[in-house]
């Protein structure tokens, strides 16, 4: 349980600052440190059981299909990092209420910060390799609001864009990677994957998921040459950056690396790809560091240099050197999280960050001085403080390494022109900033910060000191765990000490010194050696590639969206001609293998009229109330061939549902144009026609290929457990309310949601009515003619109980809830039409709204019920009763069921054709006003 | 018995050939009258006694296939008895409305006709000009 | 008959094309009913052709027609009329707010007495 | 004998169907094509029992109801959009 408190407290810890306002700085930023605090405490309170040996662990199944699981653990590795990002994360919180400006929002800066704290802790301690990935990206995307806070600035959002760019498609290349291993192991179980070395090496698909999951490490922790993004990700306020690039963001790549140590690394591919990458970029990051001018641009390039010096040592396929690299993690946090600190407190205070602007800030702040020389050093590799322990393990690693054969002795030597580059920047960074004269066109004068804001600093640096005094003491029981958790077999013993004796890593530790003294004082030299190259500004070639990608798709959408209908439609009908024809094309013969039935003389009859009227609606489309009459012959026809073809359900439904489009086009008809004007080219219309023509020909050879081959259908399941399971003998309704019960519950709300959504389209919808028809015609002034209205009155009960009717008999014979909420709906628009929609609203004084939505509500309601008793979704009960009259009645939960679809027909087709007739709002001339 | 199955046959068969040719006679005259006034006559009384004759053949018919008395088809039958005309009303209604022109033989000058100086006849009328509320 | 059928299906589908690519809502919308009419025939006969088969299940039944389809365009008929309301609405809807009825949204050509 | 009447019948009633469509096709008037439609409906009533007749069940005399009463509904909508325009008001 305290392994999800450790991850859910800082979850936590991002809704709380939200509470505080603004104004209460103190008050918000102790409500934000509580939480992380609390976690640390809890970490500690697992740590010596991890150290141990134990791994507590803990699992909920999440999405088992996916093989998604909610598992974390703590082991060695995790523990590390845990303590990282809690400790380092609250002295971050510390430091920023103090670096933060008036202007700045504090809560919602809290907030990101624990929300990519919880991505960060849920990377390290996650025991699923997709709940990895998933936090992955949470990581991706709280950095990017992290890195953009700032967005009034351009270069925040810029930055942020190219961070999330870079490290989000990464994500997606890591996705792909886990899954391919996933697909190899057979699970996504972290431990599973951790013990399956063997298999995966073996397999095929070794080279491509590896390939893949590096891709993802690498840009996440900016190796070469996915370096660009973490310079510009500096324009982030300096906690930010503090905290993303010293113990977590681009820790995630190497933590990555560690933890999947077990599972990949020990092959050749992994040896190579690896650590020459990492040897790539840590020469390629020490190089600009020492290069550029911006003290935050100077720190970012010396952490892409360390996170290639990890990198480098977990490729190295040896022990010692993942403990080495384990190490240095943990060096680089503390001092690279302190530099930081002190660039932000030197921009804090004196408002440049650039290196030739500031110089002899010593006199203005001792203390400040003081602390950077001392993490500087730290950077360096100076004996006696912590970075000089995991550097020298690097060194003497590198000599040790199979790479590169008969050329392994580069290695070393390069390693130790890393070192040179390494110290020389580090002492840059200090002698020209803190001394070297004093400083020139600094915008304020400078003065010492404030102790709170210090306190991080100090406290890291003393870290700095006690591990670089006393490493066996301090670090050897920690990374031995997580050397444990890291590698296949028990890490080998760790021999953490300031004294090793004369040897040849000495040497090169004195070398690098030495050497990057020398280089510091010839560095104008290198500066003008390095002005020959023409500058290449990455953020310019990132937004560039932007631009034209952004142009790209603009062409597209211009060139294909252009706004018309009709291309669309072309479009859509001459690909689906295209699908469908190439699959015509495929078969041998039109005609199958079936006899074809005989036609009898009324079917050709029938066939012929529906073919005229169809052909008519469409030849007479220009007078529109003839189309839609023409239109009323096909669906009058089509009724009576479902009738013809054994199928009474759909005649009754087709014939309802065609009265009422009649009924609703021409309600929409009184707002349109009478006529379609003449404005087709004679090309266009050849050119439809002949579209059309195709279409209905493939239609046509379609449908007549289908008719004449055997049918191989699932129906004869429905129809042997029609009664015997679904209680009904009308095979089609119990397949609608109890068979696929869960599809006609999601048409229902479709019809629901059609229905509100016209009603919400009608709103305040103001619409030009015609005084008189096409021909000028005034209206007649009979509003409800008589014989109708009192006609239709006495019809209404009438069909009423033939809907109740149909609706009782539905499960047993042709009716059911769809066409008895028809009929009611088309009885009570009888009424609108008879007598208007005053009088029906004062006698049915209820909103349609409710009727369709609880209609949908009884569905579901009648779905869930069978939960209840311990059934799945939409099981059925049912018994037989008899009713006088009506005959034998089932009730069925089936029944309720049809209820609600019964309710939703009428609401839904009520609140179209209703609200639709109330859109004439003013009264008209009629008899009834001129007698007044 | 059987002489009492023959006669319900034969009357079942009388209705429904009687039926059918009202209703053929009904649709002759909707297609072959002068004018909109006199086409109305047929379908809304001819064809409906046609059906009606069918209706009747269809209840003797079940009546005698279940052996007692099946009168659901009534239903249809007052339904149809009821609204014939009432369309019937509604769409002479309209005629009259539209003043459709009659065959000049027609006695009688009925009121909503009378001021029949509107030349064009619907199909011709111009499209568009309705006027400005 | 399977020949007769397909014709009739083919001619509808065609027609009612022709209609959904002409320039303005209406006839648009009444192409695209008459599509659905012509494509719920098309899913209907998917299960065959069946003349005289039992719509209901009883013992004295030979044959019955295949269920399945029938089910499906039962539903296919009420959601097509939810769709047509749906795009009819739409229609008005732009009549109402560009003041023209061609499907593009041009607001050029409209006559003038539509004003209002 | 009934046979025989069945099909004179419903060849008739097809024949008057067809006459009916050349109504609806012809017009001239918009009332002549509804009362034509209209006519249609009710003689589609007398084919669908004929059905019923001829397979010896009623699984289609809900059919033959509906159309009774729809045809009734759609007739008078169509009648009162020629009469008022706007057919709920």
């Amino acid at each position: 349980m305290s392994l999800l408190l450790i991850v859910l407290l800082p979850l936590l810890g991002s809704l709380l600052p939200s509470l505080s306002s603004n104004q209460r700085r103190h008050q918000c930023a102790l409500l934000t440190a509580a939480m992380p605090l609390i976690a640390l405490l809890v970490t500690l309170r697992e740590t010596p059981g991890v150290i141990a040996g134990e791994v507590p662990r803990l699992a909920f199944s999440w999405v088992p299909a996916l093989g998604l699981d909610l598992a974390l653990r703590l082991d060695g590795l995790s523990l590390l990092f845990v303590l990282l990002i809690l400790g380092i994360g609250l002295l971050i919180i510390l430091y920023a209420r103090h670096y933060l400006s008036e202007a700045d929002n504090m809560p919602r800066f809290y907030a990101y910060l624990m929300l990519f704290m919880t991505s960060m802790l849920g990377i390290v301690m996650a025991d699923n390799l997709i709940l990895l990935w998933m936090f992955w990206e949470l990581t991706s995307l709280s950095s990017f609001l992290l890195i953009g806070f700032w967005s009034h600035q351009s270069a925040a959002r810029k930055g942020a864009r190219m961070a999330l760019a870079v490290t989000g498609m990464g994500g997606l290349a890591l996705l792909a990677g886990l899954i391919l291993i996933g697909q190899i192991v057979g699970t996504f179980d972290m431990q599973t994957v951790l013990d399956s070395r063997d298999v995966i090496l073996a397999d095929p698909r070794y080279l491509p998921a590896l390939l893949l999951i590096l891709l993802g490490a690498f840009t996440k922790s900016a190796q070469f040459p996915f370096q660009f993004w973490l310079p510009q990700a500096m324009a982030a306020p300096t906690p930010v950056s503090a905290f993303l690039h010293s113990a977590t963001m681009v820790k995630a790549g190497v933590f990555l690396l560690a933890r999947l140590h077990p599972a990949l690394a020990g092959s050749q591919e992994w040896l190579y790809l690896v650590s020459l990458t990492g040897l790539v970029t840590m020469l390629y990051g020490a190089y600009f560091a020492l290069i550029k001018l911006d003290l935050k641009t100077i720190l970012a390039y010396s952490t892409v240099s360390h996170l290639g010096l990890i990198t480098m040592l977990f490729g190295l396929n040896s022990q010692m050197a993942v403990v080495a690299g384990l190490f240095h993690i943990l060096n680089h946090a503390t001092f690279k999280a302190a530099l930081f600190m002190t660039a932000g407190i030197v921009d804090h205070e004196c408002g440049t960050r650039d290196i030739r602007k500031l110089k002899g800030l010593w006199r203005y702040m001792p203390m400040t001085t003081a602390l950077a020389a001392i993490t500087a050093a730290s950077m360096a590799g100076f004996p006696l403080l912590n970075g000089f322990l995991s550097k020298e393990m690097m060194l003497a690693e590198t000599l040790e390494t199979p790479l590169l054969g008969g050329l392994a002795w580069l290695i070393p030597v390069l390693a130790t022109i890393g070192s040179i580059l390494a110290a020389a920047y580090s002492l840059r960074y200090v002698r020209n900033t803190f001394f070297d004269g004093k400083p020139r066109e600094l915008e304020k004068t400078p003065h010492e910060a404030s102790f709170p804001m210090r306190l991080p600093v100090l406290v890291l640096a003393i870290v700095c000191i006690i591990i670089g005094l006393f490493p066996a003491f301090s670090a050897t029981g920690i990374l031995t765990t997580a050397a444990d958790a890291a590698l296949t077999m028990p890490a080998p013993e760790l021999h953490l000490s300031i004294w090793h004796g004369f040897n040849l890593p000495l040497l090169m530790s004195a070398i690098a010194l030495i050497g990057g003294f020398m280089v510091y004082v010839l560095r104008q030299h290198l500066f003008t050696f390095h002005r020959q190259f023409p500058s290449r500004n990455s953020l310019a070639i990132f937004e560039g590639a932007v631009q034209r990608l952004v142009r790209f798709t603009q062409w597209g959408i211009d060139t294909l969206e252009n706004g018309s209908l009709q291309r669309y439609m072309l479009w859509v009908v001459i690909s689906a001609l295209a699908v469908s024809g190439m699959s015509l094309m495929g078969i041998e013969t039109l005609k199958g293998e079936l006899a074809v039935q005989k036609a009898d003389p009324l079917l050709i009859v029938g066939a012929a009229i529906t073919c005229f009227a169809g052909l008519a609606t469409a030849f007479l489309h220009r007078r529109r109330l003839i189309s839609l009459i023409m239109l009323s012959v096909v669906g009058l026809m089509a009724s009576l061939a479902f009738a013809r073809f054994s199928a009474p359900d759909l005649a009754l439904t087709q014939l309802a549902v065609e009265v009422v489009t009649v009924i609703l086009l021409m309600l929409a008809l009184f707002f349109l144009p009478q006529k379609t004007p003449k404005e087709s080219s004679a090309s266009r219309i050849v050119r439809d026609v002949l579209l059309a023509a195709g279409f209905g020909g493939v239609v046509a050879s379609l449908n007549y290929a289908l008719l004449t081959r055997p049918l191989n259908s699932i129906s004869d399941y429905f129809l042997e457990h029609s009664v015997s399971g679904g209680g009904g003998h009308n095979v089609v309704n119990v397949i609608l309310v109890d068979f696929r019960g869960f599809d006609t519950l999601g048409e229902i709300t479709v019809l629901c949601i059609a229905g509100i959504g016209i009603y919400k389209l009608l709103n305040r919808l103001r619409l030009f009515m015609p005084s008189s028809d096409s021909e000028g015609r005034p209206w007649s002034p009979d509003r409800y003619p008589m014989i109708l209205a009192s006609v239709s009155q006495s019809l209404l009960p009438m069909a009423l109980l033939v809907s109740v009717f149909i609706f009782l008999r539905g499960h047993n014979a042709p009716g059911g809830g769809f066409i008895a909420g028809l009929v009611t709906a088309v009885a009570l628009i009888l009424m609108y039409i008879a007598h208007g929609v005053e009088w029906a609203q004062q006698r049915l004084s209820f909103q349609y709204q409710p009727i369709a939505v609880s209609g949908v509500a009884i569905a579901t309601l009648t779905g869930v019920g069978s939960w209840a008793f311990g059934y799945p979704f939409l099981t059925s009960a049912f018994g037989h009763f008899h009713i006088p009259l009506i005959g034998d009645v089932e009730l069925a939960t089936a029944m309720l069921f049809d209820l609600g679809v019964y309710l939703t027909v009428v609401g839904a087709t009520l609140m179209i054709l209703a609200n639709l007739g109330k859109v004439t709002t003013s009264h008209r001339p009629s008899k009834q006003k001129e007698k007044a | 018995m059987i002489a009492l199955y023959t006669l319900m046959e034969g009357v079942i068969a009388f209705f429904l050939i009687a039926g059918s040719i009202f209703a053929l006679i009904g649709s002759l005259g909707l297609a072959r009258m002068k004018d909109f006034y006199m086409r109305l006559h047929g379908p809304s009384k001819i064809s409906t006694l046609g059906v009606g004759c069918v209706l009747l053949a269809s209840i003797a018919y079940f009546s005698l296939l279940n052996g007692g008395p099946s009168l659901q088809e009534l239903l249809i039958t007052i339904f149809l008895f009821i609204t014939a005309p009432v369309s019937a009303h509604l769409l002479s209604k309209s005629a009259l409305h539209q003043k459709l022109p009659r065959d000049p033989r027609t006695r009688g000058n009925p009121e909503e006709l009378q001021e029949d100086d509107d030349e064009t006849t619907l199909e011709e009328a111009p499209q568009g000009s309705s006027k400005l509320p | 008959m399977e020949a007769l059928f397909a014709t009739t299906t083919g001619i509808l589908a065609a027609s009612g094309l022709y209609l959904a690519l002409r320039g303005r809502t209406f006839p648009v919308v009444v192409g695209l009913t008459l599509l659905s009419y012509a494509v719920n025939l098309f899913l209907f006969s998917t299960g065959g052709l069946t003349t005289d088969g039992a719509a209901v299940i009883s013992d004295d039944a030979s044959k019955y027609a295949d269920p399945l389809p029938q089910a499906l365009v039962l539903t296919a008929i009420v959601i097509g009329f939810a769709m047509t309301a749906f795009s009819v609405i739409l229609a008005m809807r732009v009549r109402g707010d560009v003041g023209s009825d061609h499907v593009n949204g041009n607001r050029v050509d409209e006559p003038r007495e539509d004003k209002s | 004998m009934l046979d025989f009447a069945l099909k004179i019948s419903v060849a008739l009633f097809a024949i008057a169907i067809v006459l009916n469509l050349y109504r609806v096709a012809v017009g001239p008037s918009l009332p002549d094509r509804i009362l034509a439609l209209d006519t249609m409906y009710v003689n589609s009533i007398a084919l669908i029992v004929l059905f019923g007749i001829w397979l010896g069940h009623r699984t289609y005399f809900e059919a033959a109801l509906l159309i009774a009463m729809l045809g009734f509904v759609s007739t008078v909508a169509v009648c009162k959009y020629l009469l008022r325009g706007d057919i709920i008001e």
